[in-house]
């Protein structure tokens, strides 16, 4: 077991090609994108980010990793709409979607909890 | 003359109506300083609301009709005022919960929730250039109005005219928060499109308040 | 005209993904992708960062995005095969990719030089 | 006995040849702490090296093949590796570029030349548990054994005892280069897969030296 994480992006491509990315250094850490409109389109959408977050909860917890501002609205209102329990155990990093999504997969790889997986991939930020 | 069940439906009608009718111009005003998808998002968004709204049953409350506009924007607008304006209906619609009818008291403190809603979700101010800058004003408009002791109609009146004052005030600003703040002082000389579309539904309300 | 950009990516998704997320901003920028290995693997190739850099001059010079350390090194040896005046017209934005992208594209849209375009890019630093 | 052309030839064919038996080698270690592609890389990048260099003309100098492997290493491998050893061989193949055959001070040359090369591009230390930690040993031991006087051949087996011992010396190491150094604290007890392999190439340009 070890934190998930899930890659909200505007684009379907950039989740995936994140969730490959970062899959390639992570064996075993469950990684689901999140990606584009319901349609496909640019843009995010509530429903693939609320079943992503539910299935990247394998037990240990979940950390969100999110493209642009619009990404973390969305974000946010999935986890409004989770009962308290379920929304304790997700978190927003507060990192770059690629950067910080390679970082936090190592960390949840090599056994970090929520914590560590989220500081991991702060640690990203302002070093491209 | 409170407003019941048939003012919301027809205030979501109206606002569909709206939106669909100015589609092109948010689309262009979110070209300017956007992705230029806010029509487009907000026609998908006031359709679905329309289609899932006609479903509910027959004593569905004001506050069960909103909250279907705040869930099916939040999964059908797929840009940043998906969360903000689902967000503003689902705290409104929770501040009217137990009302069979909108009284001007009851419309201040679903404007009031819906505002207070979007700040928490969107944490803009006024003067950031967004929605915030028409919705303050409104609620402010609409408090002020009720106080006065008008009626539901002219209430929602007020804030639809200071809505539209404050999608104007947006015009020479620098955006602080969205998209738009990408763009810096090129932004100036633009208006925000979130503004303009939270005018249109607050016009929306009070034509359909005046029709009731 | 404006500043091209170029979207090295160790995933040839994520680079197409940026191009259309941060095409949206900017209409009229030349923004090209340079993502995944030769055979459409995950990595860098040399070759398509080359072209893309070649694709995306047209007049006002170039500005590289890179998603992981790689990417840079590729980009970098890249440089080193132009001749010295292509290669001064080209620069690598110390940004995350996909936020850099985006800050970057609005910026050339507007008419920023390749100072004006790298700043933005690298605004988007630690601010996800 | 200065070496030319065919040794150069040689070298390429024997460090294709250990890349691809030890590819699966490669490959568990870059897993361990990296992406776990090194071996498939590097076995990607001298196969085509092998077929590439084939191509020359009769005339071509040491240098001129040395060149071949640079770009075709630049364009082939697809990881950091790829850019390393591509401006290794290209700062070497043109601090031996005026020799028609490679004497102990040309060997020298192009031995530092190439790490030189590799530190310009990676910026990596001895100690940063990159494959500069096989590196600077190597080129510090044929620099030791040519100003002693030694063989061709007797330098370059110089140069890949010392890069094996460099690279047993990163198993204890935290990595701040690369991939592995998003591991922190685990990539102890881990060799760089780097280092590895440029055990495997300085090997077998001692092997072809001592054939020639
Ligand atoms: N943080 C925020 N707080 C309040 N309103 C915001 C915020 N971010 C964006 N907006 C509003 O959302 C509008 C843009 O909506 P839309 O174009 O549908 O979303 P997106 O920007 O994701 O494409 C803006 O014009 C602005 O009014
Ligand atoms: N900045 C650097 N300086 C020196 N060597 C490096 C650097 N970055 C990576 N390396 C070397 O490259 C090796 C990894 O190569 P490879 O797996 O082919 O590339 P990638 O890490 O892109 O998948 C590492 O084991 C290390 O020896
Ligand atoms: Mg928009
Ligand atoms: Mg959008
Ligand atoms: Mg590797
Ligand atoms: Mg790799």
């Amino acid at each position: 077991m070890s934190v998930g994480l899930v890659i909200v992006s505007h684009s379907s491509k950039i989740a995936e090609g994140v969730v490959e990315l970062a899959g390639q250094m992570a064996d075993g850490v469950t990684i689901v994108a999140a990606g584009g409109t319901d349609e496909g389109g640019i843009g995010t959408s509530f429903d693939k980010v609320g079943a992503a977050i539910e299935a990247a909860e394998t037990g240990d917890g979940v950390v969100v990793l999110c493209d642009l501002g619009s990404a973390i609205l969305t974000t946010e209102t999935a986890l409004d709409f989770l009962d308290d329990t379920a929304r304790e155990r997700v978190a927003i990093a507060d990192a770059p979607i690629v950067e910080g999504a390679v970082a936090a997969a190592v960390a949840a790889r090599t056994g970090g909890d929520r914590a560590a997986v989220l500081a991991a991939a702060a640690s990203a930020n302002g070093d491209a | 003359m409170a407003l019941g069940r048939e003012f919301v439906a027809d205030w979501i009608a109206r606002s569909a109506q709206a939106i669909s009718e100015h589609r092109s111009e948010l689309i262009t005003l979110d070209r300017e300083i956007g992705d230029g998808d806010h029509g487009e998002n907000m026609d998908r968004g006031f359709t679905a609301v329309a289609v899932k709204s006609g479903d509910l049953p027959a004593d569905a409350t004001p506050a069960d009709v909103l909250k279907v506009v705040a869930t099916t924007l939040i999964s059908t607008v797929g840009g940043a005022s998906g969360p903000l304006y689902g967000t503003a209906f689902l705290k409104g619609s929770q501040a009217v919960a137990d009302r069979a009818e909108l009284d001007g008291a009851a419309i201040v403190a679903f404007l009031t929730a819906a505002r207070d809603g979007i700040v928490l979700r969107g944490k803009a101010e006024v003067g950031d250039k967004t929605m915030i800058d028409a919705w303050t004003p409104a609620v402010d408009a609409a408090a002020a109005a009720q106080a006065e002791g008008r009626s539901e109609a002219e209430i929602l009146a007020a804030a639809a005219d200071a809505a539209q004052s404050g999608a104007e005030s947006t015009d020479p600003l620098v955006a602080r928060k969205g998209r738009a703040s990408y763009l810096g002082e090129r932004a100036i000389g633009h208006r925000d499109p979130g503004s303009v579309s939270t005018t249109l539904i607050l016009r929306a309300a009070a034509d359909a308040a005046a029709a009731a």
